[in-house]
């Protein structure tokens, strides 16, 4: 099928489609009409039920957190499935260029440099924040982790490109990929040890309001953290690892 | 505070088609950046900071650095093959 | 009337994604044109979950009780961010090779190749 | 008993994946592959258990504790876990071990990441047969569906593979965000997602909104399923990926799909829509009808002998949609019959398949290996099966098969029978004559080239005999 031809049918089945839309969001509830009751009886429930103040991250770390779960494997699984299609020529190269990390340095301006290690350290202390606070305050673990995971970009922008290298593709990103991922998981089981359901909170509630409140959905938030950390640098660094290779060799 | 709303849902409206229509793929990073950016502030409007932080997080900085890198990857390889065809 | 708009701009970006995804003649296009579309989810959850007057559903500075938002549609649009995140990265990573064995990311001229 | 048990066979395979993702490099190839294929047993062994307590009353479990509040609002997430979603999962189970095993020795250089996806699309598949939850059943769709993309594209030295891949990951992403978009509008009109909970607030009415859902809904789960305008996708994933992925793709995946329209229209809408069922039962059975029919004429078109199993799966898709497309409970039945021996079938096809490109491969490779009865044992029971597939004595498909038929002469639908016909009987002789041209030829072709040298000949399959029985 050609394009032109694609095109009509596509728009004469979107005509159609947009009339079936039209026609059935007429008789929706009009917006700011939110009728419940999930939303009124868990706002009524969660922070007495659960001690944490931000109802959307009980909801996603505890009421729904079976959901979460799968949520954190789907990126575990595309993870995984990256690093499977980057497979062979990216071995080799790793091997051919271990001994040039050496000589680490780009050249850019020392203003770039320091201003861009002053904001890298800015954003892992923002993310850290994030990713601890989640049962208080907007954020959780989810955005914490995407934030740190962005932390490393700025090293390679600042023209430190051995750190970047060395940084990134060290085990611990591993280790904190997996570990989280399969961190939230036992913690899952956990309940089950503790003779009650998945995923049931089993740990002291804390006082609302504290950092150390709200039993397992801070320590779950904590674990996506670290998972979406690792995860999110292993994407980012796939694609540079190569750019990085191909400069390394410019300079040596 | 309804007025607001309206705006910023106006220009998702008006960004998507935008977006859409900009074929190539390196100033659709912009746009799609830009784009990511009017949805984070349309959360924020309507009350989802959380949700605001994720597509600031996601759909603004990771999802465009990632289409970045991958056009960037994609552009050494081609000219690589360029230099190998010439010599 | 008026206030259902907000539903027709969730349909229209979905056609508007759609129709990307359908004339794409780059592959990255055609990855971005899904992110697009995805962003009509968003909406439309949006606009379900808005209760008017509401404030954000976080307990900390105000007392239970005060009219929020619904929160699961908050829940529901982070799971969808994360679905659309890690779908969009494996894709490119599927373009990026596809790119590298046979050179082109033009869908017409990788059907031809691939038979 | 039942307590501790339900959210095992999800839990415990991801957390068996998440520590040889990451600890498989040092263990070695072999340890790896042995407690991979051992969580899959116990997995089958849990779903078996399972199935055999929820055979005569099902069980609903909640999660985190979080049971239904008066009056009746669910906020945790459920499992109701009943005979159809159990047997369906163990059938999950059960290809997931026999495709484990099969790979023991095939795929050397993945990298340890082969097993763990493996593990994490079982789970996947067998949280989405048993949850109770509308939201819950869209995120294990997309966990299966993104543990399928990156399996599919196991093998990247060439761009098929990738473009199968892709065309697929794209169809079904909208597909996925079409149910999404269907979730809004039921969460809009009943502000849950339970499906018992929906089903109630729903009552005996359905407004434009919740027809428009429940289609949302039902197409982007026939997108996984390859019904008609999205079955493009299927020839080419199951062309290109690895036999064992073939197996669950073709076996539980696409069944998957039509078994959660099913569900969703039994334990949701079936109040709400009893007004519009025979304008849907019309719609599902035209659907039904041209799959079967695209299905049928391509795979008389075929010569390759993946392309053509994932043709027959297509035509074979249809008529599984036929059967749940009565909406009758006793259809329903047959439907689940029909889909678990079509599973079972087709994944000791696909195996079939595999050895024999595997060994040929072999063959072309290094001419050491002979063509003994290994092959010929293969080709016998890839005869069997189709034999199967087409619907005859002793196999379960003809059980399924005579119980869909009656119902829908029950509902006047007295053409749906030659549907079965066409799909089931017509092409068989063809793709008979073909898999033994198959066989044939490639002993011929390769006779002259080298004598026969093995008495070598490599064990038996345990795969084959495993699935069989």
């Amino acid at each position: 099928m050609n394009l032109r031809a694609r095109t009509t049918l596509f728009l004469v089945s979107a005509a159609a489609l947009a009339v079936i839309f039209v026609l059935a969001f007429l008789d929706l509830p009009p917006m700011g009409d939110y009728r419940g009751p999930y939303g009124y009886v868990v706002t009524q429930v969660a922070v007495y039920e659960r001690h944490a103040t931000d109802v959307v991250n009980a909801i996603n770390y505890d009421y729904r957190a079976f959901d979460t779960l799968g949520e954190e494997f789907i990126l575990f699984a595309a993870v995984l499935g990256v690093l499977l299609l980057f497979r062979p020529d990216d071995k080799k190269g790793h091997k051919r260029n271990s001994n040039a990390q050496e000589q680490d340095e780009l050249p850019v301006s020392d203003a770039l440099r320091i201003s861009t290690q002053a904001i890298m350290g800015l954003m892992i202390v923002f993310g850290f924040y994030i990713a601890t606070h989640g049962q208080l305050t907007p954020g959780s673990g989810f955005q914490g982790g995407v934030i740190l995971a962005s932390a490393p970009i700025l090293l390679y922008l600042a023209g430190n490109v051995g750190a970047f290298e060395k940084i990134t593709s060290s085990a611990l990103v591993k280790v904190a990929e997996c570990g989280g991922a399969g961190g939230y998981a036992i913690i899952g089981i956990s309940a089950l040890l503790a003779g009650t359901h998945f995923l049931t909170n089993f740990v002291p509630l804390g006082t609302t309001g504290d950092l150390f409140s709200s039993g397992t959905i801070a320590v779950i938030s904590v674990c996506v953290g670290v998972e979406v950390t690792g995860g999110f640098v292993q994407l980012t660094q796939i694609y540079l690892r190569k750019i990085v290779e191909a400069e390394l060799r410019k300079k040596s | 505070m309804r007025l607001l709303q309206w705006m910023s849902l106006l220009l998702v409206a008006v960004a998507a088609p935008g977006v859409v229509l900009t074929r190539d793929p390196k100033p659709q990073v912009v746009t799609l950046s830009f784009y990511g950016l009017l949805c984070a502030l349309m959360f924020f409007i309507f009350q989802a900071p959380d949700v605001a932080l994720s597509q600031i997080t996601i759909g603004a900085v990771m999802l465009p650095l990632m289409i970045l890198l991958a056009l960037t990857r994609m552009r050494r390889h081609n000219q690589q093959k360029q230099r190998k065809g010439s010599k | 009337m008026i206030l259902h708009v907000p539903y027709f701009i969730a349909a229209w970006i979905f056609l508007w994604g759609l129709y990307g995804i359908v004339t794409s003649k780059n592959l990255v296009h055609q990855v971005v044109c899904l992110a697009v579309l995805q962003t009509s989810t968003y909406v439309l959850l949006l606009t379900v979950g808005y209760k008017v007057g509401g404030t954000a559903p976080v307990f900390a500075d105000i007392p239970v009780g005060t009219t929020v938002v619904d929160p699961l549609v908050q829940a529901l649009m982070l799971t969808d961010i994360v679905v659309e995140a890690t779908v969009a990265a494996l894709l490119l990573a599927m373009v990026v090779k596809a790119n590298e064995l046979a050179n082109t990311i033009d869908p017409e001229e990788l059907r031809i190749l691939t038979g | 008993m039942l307590t501790t048990l339900i959210p095992q066979p999800v839990a415990i395979p991801l957390i068996v994946a998440a520590f040889l993702a990451l600890a498989g490099q040092w263990l070695g190839r072999r340890f790896c592959d042995a407690l991979s294929i051992a969580t899959a047993g116990a997995t089958l062994w849990m779903t078996i258990v399972i199935l055999r307590e929820v055979w005569l009353q099902p069980y609903t479990y909640w999660f985190g504790n979080w049971w239904p509040r008066n009056p009746q609002v669910a906020l945790g997430i459920c499992f109701s876990v009943d005979a159809i979603g159990a047997s369906i999962a163990m059938l999950v189970a059960l290809l997931t071990t026999a495709g484990l095993i099969f790979s023991w020795k095939i795929f050397e250089d993945t990298e340890n990441h082969f097993q763990p996806l493996m593990l994490i699309f079982m789970a996947a598949m067998c949280g989405f047969s048993y949850t109770g939850d509308l939201f819950n059943l869209f995120v294990f769709f997309e966990l299966m569906s993104v543990s399928a993309f990156a399996l599919c594209g196991l093998k990247t030295l060439e761009p098929a593979p990738l473009q199968g891949a892709y065309n697929f990951a794209v169809v079904n992403t909208v597909g996925a965000f079409m149910i999404v978009l269907g979730i809004g509008l039921l969460y809009a009109e009943t502000g849950a997602l339970n499906f018992a909970q929906i089903g109630r607030s729903l009552g005996t009415h359905a407004g434009r909104p919740v027809v428009l859902a429940f289609l949302l809904i039902a197409v982007g789960f026939m997108a996984k399923a390859a019904i008609v305008p999205f079955h493009f996708w299927l020839a080419d994933a199951h062309a290109v990926a690895p036999s064992p992925v073939c197996v669950l793709f073709s076996g539980v995946m696409v069944e998957l799909g039509i078994y959660a329209v099913a569900r969703i229209y039994w334990t949701t809408f079936h109040g709400a829509l009893a007004g519009h069922i025979t304008a849907l039962r019309e719609i599902f059975l035209i659907l039904a009808a041209l799959t079967c029919i695209v299905g049928g004429f391509m795979c008389y078109a075929e010569h390759h002998l993946k392309r053509l199993l994932a043709f027959s799966t297509i035509s074979h898709a249809g008529l599984m949609l036929a059967g749940i497309a009565l909406f009758s409970p006793k259809a329903l039945g047959g439907f689940l019959l029909y889909a678990l021996s079509h599973g079972a079938i087709k994944g000791a096809l696909f195996l079939c398949a595999g050895i024999v490109l595997h060994r040929l491969q072999k063959i072309g490779e290094d001419h050491l290996h002979g063509r003994g009865r290994g092959l010929w044992f293969t080709g016998a029971l890839f005869v069997l099966g189709a034999w199967g597939l087409a619907g005859c004595w002793p196999f379960g498909t003809l059980l399924g098969e005579s119980m869909i038929s009656e119902d829908a002469i029950a509902h006047h639908q007295s053409w749906v029978p030659y549907l079965f016909i066409f799909v089931e009987r017509l092409p068989r002789p063809p793709c008979c004559a073909s898999s033994f041209g198959f066989f044939l030829d490639g002993e011929n072709l390769r006779r002259p080239m080298k004598p026969l040298k093995s008495k070598n000949e490599p064990k038996p399959n345990k795969c084959t005999g495993e699935l069989r029985s």
